[in-house]
């Protein structure tokens, strides 16, 4: 019962072995252990070195290891397409083979890195303070409105999707609608805060990245938030996870294929209420229904500085 | 002015001052002496209410202090000198002396009486010792304290400042009116400077006279060795004058039944030599002290005794001579000690 | 005298080993636009208003606080000691977050207990934490100053009429002058270059826009902007040096009767200290532990942690030795004293990337133990070499001049005097840093051998992940390896109390 | 055994030793005298090495040290007795003392010599201050030196304790030949204990010689008022005798053309005084020392005098008095002052 092109399972991939040293940088969720963790099980011959730091981190060690010819990672594991794109601007990356380009939805494929999860750009909203048809389904709009706003500036995922809007708006445009939202916006440090402070109701809505409020939901069910989406816009804009292979050699890429498998795709968006990358895949639940993402080169999100400019110059940030 | 009763002060489990009772009159100048670890800085601390006494009390003026009432140092108007000086390190000199003071006058007029003018501004670490002291007494004696606690002044100093010193302190105590107890190690600085002294021995007062009483007629033996160099020879009372194998010595106003065996006191400047070829001993060694000569004499009965002559006398060493007293004075006279050992 | 102390030449080269990453900076710089704008003035005076007033908190509480176990006759002095100096263990990310968790709307306090409680956040919120989290630097050598006083010279000024609490004023805080400078310099530069407090209570300071940088891969402008906040610390360094009390030769030892009053004064300001630095973060992380339950922990980040940190604490003191006693011997001396201050005040994740650097151009140390705790050491040598020239300075060069002319070689004098007396000092500055090496998270990160995981990084990784209760765990263990580390740095100032006691 | 030729010491820019030279021979015992801050200290802190001179030439034996050469301290087999004794206060009595000794027996040895036995266990900050002074010396002798340095050793010890140490080092140091250089601020101590004295005065050696050679016959006004109370009449130089107001004395052999005027050096105990009406003075002021007594004594003149007596002499403060010399020995002699002022 499908409808076109299905995950491998991870019992038809080959047995990884012999050493492989990931970089794997990541904002949040402790759960790509389970996922390390259950690689390693399954592939008792693997010896795995995992290099944990924020993406931005580990991007920055790459270009500067780069710079010095010093290779130490095979693969690069990031929770941000700009961090890949930033590493593969240094022209370190390996391409991706096509037979792996196939496991993966049409309109994530990139040359020089594998999307492995998404990460939606949401709307959540206390619904005891806001009606959902008061929330409008541009993302432009809210320059206008009065809701009360929360954001969090110096977030990573906030300036892709600044940085997003500003591809897909023009400049001018994003530095108005930064100009109006701005008077009504409360910052905080992290997208987890602005979910929390909706719930609490300090604010009426917020810009967050989809499972903060998703996890917030698991851990209390009855938290007053609800997620509302906007239209092909930068508003739900879907980010990328993703892998860049640093070396050919066949066992990175097949660690790949583990990544992109039936298996490990459905555990991520079980538990970790990410969208998975592989084609037919279940979304994780509690999503709203119609997802329309606007289309646009992940990679170019990478190119931050002009968004950091915008943002300092509105005094955003 | 000062009284103390019966005053006993501990540290933990140990004693330091021991049942010790003494007054002190307006303007009086005492002085303490004792040696080390006698209890001397204790009484003055206590005194300054430094401590708390365990038992006795103390009446400075009109305050009572005793082992429950206490009255803290701010209060009680007595001044300290600290044997360490015990400047404020970043305070000047001028500052040190006039750090409590609104009214800076005397503060001047200590500064001046002192002579510490031109070091006015200078910080304590780059005066020398003797100009340390002068300032800590400075300091002391502009906040007019009702009475001046000086605790060894003058120890670490050149023996020409100090002579110089004690008398300054004197003088200026006197001028001022101001009462004090003054410690020191020096016999000679307690004999001269104090109108009357206090020996301590182990947290205990011995004798506390006027100076030439402590130093002529001594409570005990101790306090006969502490004051000077002190030898004991046995006599036999006669009705004015005490027989000794020295010859004679005259015995004053003592109330005493003849034939009585004693032992007669005799300091080096009691005792003279003369060369002589029969004499009683012979010289062991000799010192050099500046104005006097001090001689080792070694009696043909085998006691040793010291001998103070004047620098012009010179006998070598192993010289034959005649030791005789010839004192003038009444000697003090003791109890014969009697033998040691077990009963 | 006209020969240059020995200690001279390697304070030299560890001074140009600690310059090393700032030179680094500089080519890391190289290109970028030097942002001043109205914007940045107005976060250059936030961070300038959050380092005056977590400086002038730490100041109040952490001088009080050294008086009272210093002085007073305290029961349980050592307990009171090691608890006012255990908040130097906590990572104050985990105190912010506490404290961001626990009070306000919705917060943890509201929850649990249904008291409103103000939110803690902004300028008043960041330099509360970070006052809470820093004034231990200020007890712990203002301690070390005040133990080192002559206690005749309180005794004579109550003899000129002055009170107790005025004495304390005029006489004994004037010359541990230097003691609280020192600390409170350490303060300064721990608030300066400190991320995560100012983040989570949404105050915008310098570090705050180089984190921002940094993850936007301008390294060249965070670089940049780390040398301008670099101007600031050298500001710090030179108004610190200014002050200078005289050296004093040890005395007695003061003790104070405290009145009952005063003594539950102390006792409660020490308590409520203790409560908010200590106990409210651990409750927070306890509660969240019962609800989350123990998952993912292993012990092996607890020897992880404690085994990095103590190769740094052992390499800090024996680097901090010469620097220590080159800065008491003159002006080279503490103009390298000085520069080895430096590397305390960059931002963490700056130093850490400028190291980085470094060690790629040392390939065999690159991603190795060993360069993580070169980083440690470089780091927080500042923390040693305070310590350590405390008790330096308290050996008295007769001792030294008595043991050669008894035949010692320096190295014996060294070893058989000097060694044995300034040990407690010793002690103290590797305790220090010991806590410090076993908190610090952006440099660990960036340095460690790969998978090396140690306490803070484990912490890290559950706090990013949003499971605060896993943190409850090791955060209860990063505590527990430091309180062994406290207990140690105390019982050598038990016996510094006893070589020194007139 | 020790040469110092041209000795200069600075701190910075400040000199604290000029220009001095002096030997010591095997055995001898070299006391120093001086005011605070004349640099005594500085010389010895050179000696022992602690300090590089900043010119002239130091041998100690066979080694040679100036401002280029130099030998560290532990080369140089000199001990140093420092006046604070830098016990190491991590180690106890006996350890201290055995220090570097691999052989404990001369501990052993200066440990019982010095009746410390019973303190061997005892940490130096609990013993007392003689017992501290004792442990240094004792450390420096163990150690065999070739030569010995002493700081002020007896500084703040009570005079009994002091007297009886002072000889007990002497002895101890004869016993064991080594030679010494011993710096003191008390000028009987200077006197009594060193085979020569040295006067020092501002970084420079006044005057080196045999105790009594000093304290008679002194090279300078400030040697003769260093070494105790002085005063100088002036007076005319006679053949035999110096005719003075206060009458004559003997001079010596020493050359001089008669009529010459001169200042003769009077020290207290040159001078006597009687009660006479007729006299040339009155007394101003006495001081009770213990055995002596000494007189302020206003001249008629308007000169004041100090004269030493007897302690059994006894006068009452504006008795009129006869003031003499008294002199048996020939007194030193200077040329008369010149007036001060503009020339
Ligand atoms: N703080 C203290 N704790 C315990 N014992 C003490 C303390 N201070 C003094 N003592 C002891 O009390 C006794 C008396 O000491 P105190 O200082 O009064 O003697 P002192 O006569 O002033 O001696 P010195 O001439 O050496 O100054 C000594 O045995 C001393 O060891
Ligand atoms: N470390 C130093 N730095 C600068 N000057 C010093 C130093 N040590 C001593 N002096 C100065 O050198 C001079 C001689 O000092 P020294 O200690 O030799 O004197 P002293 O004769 O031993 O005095 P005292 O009798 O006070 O011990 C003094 O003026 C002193 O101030
Ligand atoms: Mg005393
Ligand atoms: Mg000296």
């Amino acid at each position: 019962a499908d409808a076109g092109p299905q995950a491998e399972s991870a019992d038809d991939l080959p047995p990884l072995v012999g050493e492989l040293s990931v970089y794997l940088g990541r904002g949040e969720g402790g759960l790509y252990d389970d996922i390390v963790t259950a690689i390693r099980k399954r592939n008792p011959e693997l010896e795995l070195n995992i290099r944990r730091a924020p993406s931005a981190a580990l991007a920055n060690t790459l270009i500067a290891e780069a710079k010095a010819g010093v290779r130490r990672a095979d693969l690069f594991w990031s929770i941000d397409a700009s961090s890949l794109g930033a590493v593969a601007a240094e022209g370190v990356s390996q391409p991706i083979p096509d037979s792996i380009q196939r496991q993966i939805k049409p309109d994530f494929r990139y040359k020089e890195w594998a999307a492995i999860s998404g990460r939606l750009r949401t709307l959540p909203y206390n619904p005891t303070r806001l009606n959902a048809d008061r929330i409008p389904d541009d993302v432009m709009a809210f320059a206008d409105t009065d809701l009360k706003i929360g954001w969090a500036p110096a977030y990573g995922a906030f300036q892709s999707f600044i940085t997003a809007m500003r591809l897909l708006e023009g400049e001018q445009r994003t530095k108005q609608w930064l100009l109006g939202v701005k008077k009504q916006a409360k910052s905080f440090a992290g997208e987890l805060g602005v979910v929390m402070a909706v719930a609490r109701g300090e604010v009426d809505l917020g810009f967050a990245n989809h499972y903060y409020t998703l996890r917030l939901k698991q851990g209390k069910p009855d938290a007053n938030v609800k997620l509302a989406l906007t239209n092909d816009d930068a508003g739900s804009l879907v980010n990328s996870s993703g892998v860049l292979l640093l070396d050919n050699k066949p066992l990175a890429r097949n660690f790949l294929r583990y990544l992109l498998s039936q298996e490990v795709q459905s555990y991520l968006a079980r538990e970790a209420y990410e969208i998975p990358m592989a084609p037919g895949v279940a979304l994780p639940e509690g999503l709203p229904n119609a997802i329309h993402p606007p289309s646009l080169d992940l990679t170019q999100l990478s190119d931050l500085k002009p968004t950091l400019d915008l943002l300092r110059e509105t005094r955003v940030l | 002015m000062l009284e103390i009763h019966n005053l006993c002060v501990h540290y933990g489990d140990a004693t330091a001052v021991r049942d010790l009772s003494l007054t002190l009159g307006d303007g009086e100048i005492l002085t303490l002496v004792g040696p080390t670890g006698c209890g001397k800085t204790s009484v003055l601390r206590t005194v300054a209410g430094l401590i708390q006494p365990a038992a006795g009390e103390i009446r400075i003026g009109k305050l009572r202090i005793d082992s429950k009432r206490n009255v803290p140092p701010e209060k009680r108007h007595v001044g300290l000198v600290f044997q360490d000086f015990a400047l404020f390190p970043h305070l000047n000199v001028e500052d040190n002396i006039a750090f409590r003071l609104k009214d800076r006058a005397p503060a001047e007029r200590w500064l001046k009486q002192l002579g510490l003018e031109q070091h006015r501004h200078a910080m304590p670490d780059t005066l020398s010792g003797g100009q340390k002291q002068r300032v800590a007494l400075a300091r002391a004696l502009a906040h007019a304290p009702a009475l001046l606690l000086l605790d060894e002044p003058l120890a670490s100093l050149d023996a020409a400042l100090k002579a110089q010193l004690r008398w300054e302190i004197r003088q200026a105590l006197k001028a001022a009116g101001v009462p004090a107890i003054w410690v020191t190690h020096d016999q000679t600085e307690a004999l001269s400077v104090g109108d009357r002294m206090g020996i301590m021995c182990d947290g205990r007062l011995e004798q506390i006279d006027e100076p030439d009483a402590c130093f002529r007629k001594p409570a005990s033996r101790f306090v006969a060795h502490f004051l000077g160099d002190a030898a004991f020879l046995p006599g036999e009372l006669g009705s004015t004058h005490v027989h000794t194998a020295l010859g004679d010595a005259p015995i004053g106003d003592v109330a005493h039944s003849p034939d009585t065996r004693v032992d007669v006191l005799v300091r080096p400047d009691d005792l003279s030599v003369t060369a002589a070829n029969d004499g009683n001993g012979h010289i062991e060694w000799s010192r050099y002290e500046g104005e006097t000569r001090l001689y080792g004499v070694r009696l043909n009965s085998g006691a040793q005794l010291r001998v103070r002559t004047n620098h012009e006398h010179q006998l070598d060493d192993g010289a034959a001579v005649d030791t005789r007293i010839c004192a003038g004075h009444a000697l003090a006279l003791f109890e014969p000690e009697r033998p040691t050992g077990s009963a | 005298m006209t020969r240059q102390p020995w200690s001279y030449v390697p304070a030299a080269l560890i001074a140009a080993a600690a310059l090393a990453p700032v030179l680094v900076l500089v080519y890391m710089s190289i290109g970028a636009d030097l942002l001043f704008d109205g914007r940045t003035f107005e976060i250059v005076l936030n961070t300038v208003l959050l380092a005056v007033l977590t400086v002038t908190g730490a100041v109040l509480i952490g001088v009080p606080l050294a008086v009272v176990t210093t002085y007073a006759d305290l029961p349980f002095r050592r307990v009171w000691v090691a608890l006012l100096a255990a908040p130097l263990a906590i990572p104050s990310y985990l105190g912010a977050f506490a404290f961001f968790a626990a009070f306000g709307p919705g917060g943890e306090i509201e929850t649990l207990t249904g008291i409103a409680t103000p939110r803690a956040e902004g300028l008043i919120g960041a330099s509360l934490v970070m006052t809470l989290y820093t004034y231990p630097f200020v007890l712990v050598s203002t301690r070390a100053a005040l133990q080192s006083l002559d206690a005749n010279v309180v005794d004579a000024a109550r003899t000129l009429g002055l009170t107790l609490p005025a004495a304390m004023f005029r006489i004994v805080l004037p010359r541990a002058a230097n003691g609280i400078a020192a600390g409170a310099l350490l303060v300064a530069l721990y608030t300066l270059s400190d991320f995560a407090t100012p983040a989570i209570m949404h105050l915008d300071t310098f570090t705050r826009m180089i984190y921002v940088d940094y993850h936007a891969f301008g390294l060249d402008s965070a670089a940049l902007m780390s040398l301008q906040l670099l101007a600031l610390v050298v500001i710090v360094l030179f108004f610190e040096s200014r002050i200078r009390v005289r050296r004093e030769r040890p005395g007695r030892v003061l003790q104070l009767p405290l009145s009952r009053a005063v003594n539950s004064t102390a006792f409660a300001l020490a308590g409520v200290v203790v409560l908010a630095a200590i106990v409210l973060p651990v409750a927070v992380f306890g509660a969240w532990l019962v609800r989350e339950g123990v998952v993912g922990f292993e012990p092996r980040y607890a020897l992880n942690s404690a085994y990095a940190a103590l190769l740094a604490a052992l390499g800090a003191v024996i680097v901090a030795l010469p620097v220590a006693y080159a800065a008491s011997a003159g002006w080279f001396g503490r103009l390298c004293e000085r520069i080895t201050y430096l590397g305390f005040g960059i931002p963490g994740i700056v130093m850490g990337t400028a190291l980085l650097y470094l060690g790629l151009r040392l390939p065999l140390l690159y991603q190795t133990l060993a360069l993580l705790v070169l980083a440690y050491i470089l780091r927080f040598l500042p923390l040693a070499v305070g310590a350590v020239r405390s008790s330096t300075e308290r050996v008295e060069n007769n001792l030294v001049g008595a043991a050669r002319s008894l035949g010692a070689t320096p190295g014996e004098v060294f070893r058989r005097v000097s060694l044995p007396l300034i040990l407690p000092g010793i002690v103290a500055a590797a305790a220090l840093v010991f806590l410090e090496a076993m908190r610090e998270l952006p440099a660990t990160l960036l340095l460690r051998p790969t998978g090396f995981d140690t306490l803070a990084t484990y912490l890290w990784r559950v706090y990013e992940a949003g499971h605060l209760g896993r943190g409850a765990v090791p955060a209860l263990a990063l505590v527990l390896v430091s309180g062994v580390a406290l207990v140690l740095m105390l019982s050598g100032e038990a016996r510094r109390r006893r070589l020194t006691a007139g």
